[in-house]
């Protein structure tokens, strides 16, 4: 089985890091991961983006042409990438700064305002945690506690930002779990 | 009837640049643009983009380019300039490109005396491969290839190009400036505008070093970069006219010993 | 008597403007621009006293100036 | 030792510290970066030296004067910063020093991109610079493979007393992959002490002189062969590949290096799923090439199918390998732009439809 | 114009300022230093201007300037100096700037030797440099041809757009031979007005910009098949080469390139004396390669023997070419060591005794 | 019983030079030999061999040595001193190779601070390939590649390394020495063993620039060379010390403008 | 038919010289000519050498190993190069700084003492040109009266050495005719 | 009292100790060495002073000085 997500928005927004620590997760998991960033000259203020895979076997192809799951942290990325989603695929769009929905009809679509969120817990700049909440939230990517895990790894420094983070990742996990159980019916 | 009294030079292309916000390679821009429409010569201008963040500088201006290969814009230059001497000929260099890799090419066509002009921007780091040390980085400062700061046991101090290229003998115009405030902008202006009219009387070799900002790998916001640059740069990379084609050679002389 | 027009798409955000006017009437706007940048705007249009310091200062060419009739130039430029 | 999630860049530079490198001599460029980037922090923990060439050309002549005095010394650049080490590759071989250069590659010609390519395949393997002489090059499909072949070429380097290159591409430089670094790794070759090396003449030996001109043209070709002999020794006991299905029956052969080859397993896996039998060789050592065992391959199958991130350049060798024997096809993607699996289902489609051309260069 | 004995270099020289060319930038490098020389007396007397430049590195850039401004501009050197133009030269070509490069070669590798080599064939056909591209390369086995092909290679490099390489030995640079430059000699292709150069824009057209960076891979790519294309044009139209004695019946062909295949015709007529018959084929464009005529020829004789002043580099072009239909022998020197005919005659009677060894690469 | 006061320096190999008679390059390889022989460090001594006249200098030295390409000296010495720190690394240096296609890494190795020595031949001419102009050529000098002599309008003024290399901030040791005529042979010895000493010292970098004849290339018997020299090379060439690491830094300030 | 030579002696004896003054005449006599000379730093104060090929065909090789005749100026020449010539070849020997013979038998050997000769016709630096005298005087390479051409050509500028150098090469002319007479009476 | 010994193998008679030579007592020979070159001779070894000039100067190590006795250094070397 293999997951697969391509996450996406403004420099600046933790895209890059929200990925690494789902493959830290993965990895921590015991799953092969890879993780994949655009790079260059083009990332510099514009949009970037990176590609994870969580499989159980040794990862393919790192480069993913139509990932089974886009997040879209702004409106550039939407336009760029929901045309590439596989069909009946994740589309995961941050309603905060993003004010249209789903072309597609076929997508499963988790539409989280992740910067209101975010901001009503008082952690303006952990949108990017709501995002990757609400994503393991809607797959079976990885179970929430390893990332949680990951989240204390990464900001063992500073105690402060855990709790708050940890707080926006539940937040998040709830939207993308409650946004997936009619489908899990309706199968 | 309103007037427009600041707009755009003609030599300036109607594009968004790709450069950081607050990142001052934009007004360097359009300085030199302003100066290639105040002497009239857009009609007979070649520019010479480096490998550096202003990269994609042949985009911005509205005058044939020619894109150097990293350091040797000053070599491109003299092969442009010695095969259509009428052509008003300046390159545009980073740091990195002109002080490191580049250093044997800007000598040697200074030395030489090619009529070129070159515009060189110092804002003490590698911008486009992101933050890593130039030979400009003040001491002390940090970079992604010296993580603890520029350590001068190490790696020496900083290049001073202006003053390194005063001292040759053949005549040339060199000088430094800064436009990290709006009146030290007027000043850089009027030496780039010495820089290319002495090309254009066909005089010497010119380059015009300009302090910028790099708030982007300086990791320090534009508003307080410009605060950066005159506590830590300005004493270091002082500001002014270096050499003159008419004022004599100021190489140093042996030591009374 | 001078206008300010400051180009929301244009603008990047960096507030060099803000800190260069000498009268202290420019300000960042509340708005994200196409770019997902917060853009600079004009607060006080009538203190402008024409000194075409935030043009000069600008990067990226985001602001032009008119003026309406004669008026005095601190400096040329 | 646990695995760690590292950026290939990265896991170079371990890899090469824990191979015993005290030295590094490098000069920034996209997709590599986070290599120098790296060693400026390690190599100083660990009593080495780190320095910021101030370019290419002059990083290649200081692990030149490193690598003369017998300490373990790495660079690594990317395409346009290789071909500005030509000369220097030239003089590191024809003096005979082991040194490790890594290649990032990105696409070209001139300034290019930065983006992935395997544009730089003849110059690593047949042209690199003037004169006769070869460096070994070996070619990583993951972050694991990386580290492990930065270590191998260490030995390598100094069994040989050659240069050895590391070719990857920008998604070698800038993924991440869980890593795993063996412990106390032994060396892969017998290696002698190195008493050519300049610590200073004592007088107890003649001195010794890193040198590569040779005024007298009889000994000089004398040198010459020499090299020759060596080279020939690589491609009889350094030949490196993998094989991907290849017990099997299968009707088409792919020949891929690099993290292309990992978009073909993907392929494999899908085509198998419909039925269609596709095996690969995928070539580690690019010098010396594995003729053999692309051949054998080949012959098992009705045609060959080559994938390169370039115009087409290991297809020569593959056509070398294979004298006409079976007919050869090409998929590529150049700029920066990648293969996708999909692209190879549907190449491998087309070839079995008969809908495919064939090429051929000789 | 009547005959005149003149040294290659300087025949090189002036064949270059006939065919129009009005700058030289250089380098000082044996066996080439007349060349320069000559350019440093001869290019001011027409108007153009010759400059010492303070390196190759230097000088490839100062052509890559000059070009783009539409003028013809040559430069030469020699091994070393070629490696360190390898960064402009793939500039060049990324640019599609039509320049002419001469590169004398000596012996290496590294500083190597001064005297006479072959050892630069897989650098000047395939990997010169990083990226993909090729340079179309001329190779003159006299001093009158090396006067013709200079004069063809500035007409090819403007039709083209890119850069030509001709490629000759230490003999090539130094020997002195009767020349003589053709009257009013026309292109020999229709030549475009250099509607792209840098001449200064006024507002008649939009600017012109010379520039090899692409960072949008799909514009990269589309650039780089738009160059395969080029290069596969030239293949088509442009390969050249001689044959020698293949009109009647022959036992062996040889293959050679260069003063090399003169030494050859010398073995040819002291065999032929001995009722030995031997043809040659000899590529005058290394690349493209004269494939199908060697193949041709080849398939006439019962051997192949190629004849070399390297380990063996060209010799994977002509195994490309028969794909194992023939038997493959080769004759070498290195170092800067000449080929003597005497040679040539012993192995062509080792061959047809069977007491030569066959060699394969592939 | 009969004392030698004058032979050969154990540094120095007992061998005939391939140099041409009366090149002072044999005066300045025996200085140096006798330097690191009466510095005792013989043992712990690394030379570089430049390409040039004196490429051969790893056959005319008893110490271990390393023949770097074509200006790449200081590179080399870099590498070289970085990986052992304990060995006094010298690289011998011509003009074409220091001067012109070396000039990023001499400026580089200097502004770096690498603990090692150059000795610096100016000649004022390109030897080994046959007399072509060299950054260092007088104006009006005849070389090969300007046959009607240096035109400083094309070929700009020569560079005096010496004066250059001062001006960087990085302390070092700069001086120019001749060995035209046995006196200034004394200074030069003197100059050399100073360099040597401050890197025995691990104090700075160091570099001696010392004039020599090539009366091969220069087309003046040997005899005259030396005349030559003074009359010519000497003005414009001031023998002395530039720099030393103690002294503050030499670059010129802006001009009052 | 083709005749080849090999001139070598030190540097500064005008070997070179007279090389490119014989291919000269022979290209101005309607024959195909080659021209190739020993190069790089061992040419420096050490001995140079040049080979010349005139030949009624197209010269193949320019290199010739066993050419059929050399001109030894010193003894390193001399020592260097004898064994080396043709069967039956001839072997000119400057017997001013060579004192001593040929060692093989089979060779036609023309000992001619340049410097003394040059020196007797106040001409010391024109031992070269007696050298080139005494080689076409053995051989039918080129006629006399052509190379007198070339010096007319050569010394153009400077009429007076004109003169002393024709002189000189009369001189060796006579020798070397002497000298072949015999072989000629033989055949 | 000191003695000159010049090694006429080493020696390539490029005359420079002759000019050197505050005595004038060093002059070229008229034979020529295995290289071909006319190398220099003591003519008067007794007016020698010991300054070491010749030996300082010469390029190729040809020249070596011995002394009996005790002797003057004009200035250290
Ligand atoms: C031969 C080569 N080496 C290295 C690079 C990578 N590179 C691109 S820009 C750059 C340096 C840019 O720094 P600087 O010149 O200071 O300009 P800035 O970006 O700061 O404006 C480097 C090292 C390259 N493109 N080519
Ligand atoms: C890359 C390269 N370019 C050019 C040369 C040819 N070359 C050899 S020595 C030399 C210059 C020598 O002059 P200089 O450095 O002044 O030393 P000198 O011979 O005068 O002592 C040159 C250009 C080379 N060997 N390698
Ligand atoms: S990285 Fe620095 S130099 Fe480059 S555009 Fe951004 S701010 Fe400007
Ligand atoms: S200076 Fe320009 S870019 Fe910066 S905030 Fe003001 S208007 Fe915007
Ligand atoms: S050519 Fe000049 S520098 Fe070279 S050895 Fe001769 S005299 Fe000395
Ligand atoms: S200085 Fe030396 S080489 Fe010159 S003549 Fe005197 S002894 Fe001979």
């Amino acid at each position: 089985m293999q997951n697969d997500v391509i996450m996406a928005g403004f420099g600046g927004q933790g895209i890059l890091l929200i990925g690494k620590m789902l493959a830290y997760a993965g990895m921590h998991a015991g799953k092969e991961v890879s993780w994949l960033p655009s790079y260059g000259p083009e990332m510099r203020g514009g949009t970037c983006n990176c590609t994870v895979v969580i499989s159980d076997e040794p990862v393919g192809s790192p480069v993913i042409r139509s990932p089974r799951a886009v997040v879209a942290m702004n409106l550039p990325s939407l336009e760029k990438f929901e045309a590439d989603i596989r069909e009946d695929g994740l589309l995961l769009i941050n309603s905060s700064l993003i004010n249209r929905g789903a072309e597609r009809e076929d997508l499963t679509v988790v539409e989280v305002p992740a910067n209101e969120i975010a901001g009503e817990l008082g952690n303006p700049r952990g949108a990017n945690m709501v995002a990757l909440g609400a994503y393991i939230g809607a797959t079976d990517a990885v179970a929430l506690d390893e990332v949680i895990e990951v989240v204390r790894e990464t900001f063992g420094a500073k105690p402060a930002v855990i709790d708050v983070n940890i707080e926006a990742l539940r937040k998040g996990f709830e939207l993308g779990a409650a946004a997936r159980r009619p489908e899990a019916v309706e199968a | 009837m309103a007037e427009t009294v600041f707009a755009r030079p003609k030599a300036l292309a109607d594009v968004t640049t790709h450069y950081c916000p607050g990142c001052t390679h934009g007004v360097i821009h359009r300085l030199v643009a302003e100066v290639i429409d105040e002497l009239g010569v857009r009609d007979r201008t070649v520019g010479i983009a480096p490998v550096g963040c202003s990269v994609l500088a042949y985009n911005y201006f509205n005058v044939d380019f020619h894109e150097a290969s990293h350091g040797r814009a000053p070599a491109v230059a003299t092969g442009i300039k010695r095969a259509r001497p009428e052509l008003i000929v300046f390159s545009y260099q980073g740091d990195g490109d002109l002080a490191s890799i580049g250093m044997a090419e800007i000598i040697h066509c200074a030395n030489r005396g090619e009529k070129v002009t070159v515009v060189f921007v110092n804002n003490a780091i590698y911008g486009m491969t992101g933050g890593q040390m130039a030979p400009t980085t003040m001491p002390g400062q940090v970079a992604t290839t010296c993580q603890l700061g520029r350590d001068v046991e190490q790696a020496g101090h900083p290049i001073r190009i202006a003053e390194l290229m005063s001292t040759l003998r053949t005549p040339a115009f060199v000088a430094r400036a800064t436009v990290h405030d709006p009146l030290t902008v007027i000043h850089a202006k009027e030496m780039l505008r010495r820089a290319f009219a002495y090309q254009v009387e066909g005089r010497c070799f010119s380059l015009v070093e300009i302090l910028s900002t790099c708030p982007t790998n300086w990791g320090i916001p534009p508003a307080e970069s410009a605060g950066w640059l005159e506590e830590n740069m300005l004493p270091y990379y002082p500001v002014g006219i270096f050499k003159t084609p008419d004022g004599g050679s100021r190489e140093p002389k042996p030591l009374a010993d | 008597m001078s206008r300010i027009v400051i180009s929301p798409d244009r603008c990047k955000g960096c507030e060099l403007c803000v800190q260069a006017c000498p009268q202290q009437i420019l300000g960042m706007g509340k708005k994200i621009n196409s770019r997902g940048y917060f853009y600079a705007e004009m607060v006080e249009q009538m203190r402008c006293i024409g000194c075409r310091l935030c043009c000069i200062t600008c990067p990226d060419m985001a602001i032009e100036m008119q003026v309406h009739g004669a008026m005095y130039h601190y400096f040329a430029y | 030792m646990t695995k760690k999630l590292m950026k290939g860049s990265e896991a170079i530079g371990e890899a090469a510290v824990q191979a015993g490198c005290k030295l590094f001599f490098g000069y920034p460029i996209t997709p590599q970066n986070e290599i120098p980037e790296y060693m400026s922090m390690r190599l100083p923990q660990i009593g080495g030296s780190f320095v910021q060439a101030e370019s290419e050309v002059a990083a290649s002549n200081m692990i030149y004067g490193a690598a003369g005095t017998g300490e373990r010394v790495m660079t690594s650049s990317s395409s346009p910063g290789i071909s500005l080490m030509a000369e220097g590759i030239s003089y590191l071989a024809g003096s005979e020093l082991p040194v490790v250069i890594v290649n990032i590659m990105r696409a070209g010609p001139g300034l290019g991109g930065i983006l992935p390519s395997q544009g730089d395949y003849f110059q690593a393997t047949k042209g690199l610079a003037h004169g006769d002489f070869r460096v070994l090059v070996l070619a990583p499909w993951s972050i694991q493979e990386a580290a492990d072949l930065v270590q191998d070429a260490f030995d390598l380097a100094d069994y040989y007393r050659n240069p050895v290159m590391v070719l990857g591409d920008g998604l070698i430089g800038q993924m991440m992959e869980p890593v795993e670094f063996r412990e106390g790794r032994e060396p892969i070759k017998q290696l002698e002490e190195k008493t050519w090396a300049t610590t200073g003449c004592d007088g107890s030996r003649p001195p010794n002189i890193i040198n590569s001109l040779f005024l007298d043209p009889e000994v000089l070709e004398r040198h010459n062969i020499r090299l020759k002999a060596k080279y020939d020794r690589m491609a009889a006991d350094e030949v490196r590949f993998a094989e991907y299905g290849t017990e099997a029956d299968y009707d088409i052969l792919i020949v891929a290096y690099g993290t292309v080859a990992r978009v073909c397993t993907t392929a494999i896996e899908e085509l198998r799923a419909t039925g269609v039998a596709v095996a690969m060789v995928r070539p580690i050592t690019l010098f010396p090439y594995p003729y053999e065992a692309v051949r054998e391959a080949a012959l098992k199958a009705s045609a060959v199918l080559v994938v390169e991130l370039s115009s087409g350049q290991m297809i020569e060798d593959v056509e070398l390998a294979l004298a006409r024997s079976r007919p050869i096809h090409f998929l590529n993607r150049m700029g920066g732009m990648l293969v996708s699996f999909e692209e190879v289902v549907g190449k491998v489609k087309a070839i079995l439809d008969g809908a495919s051309e064939e090429v051929r260069h000789g």
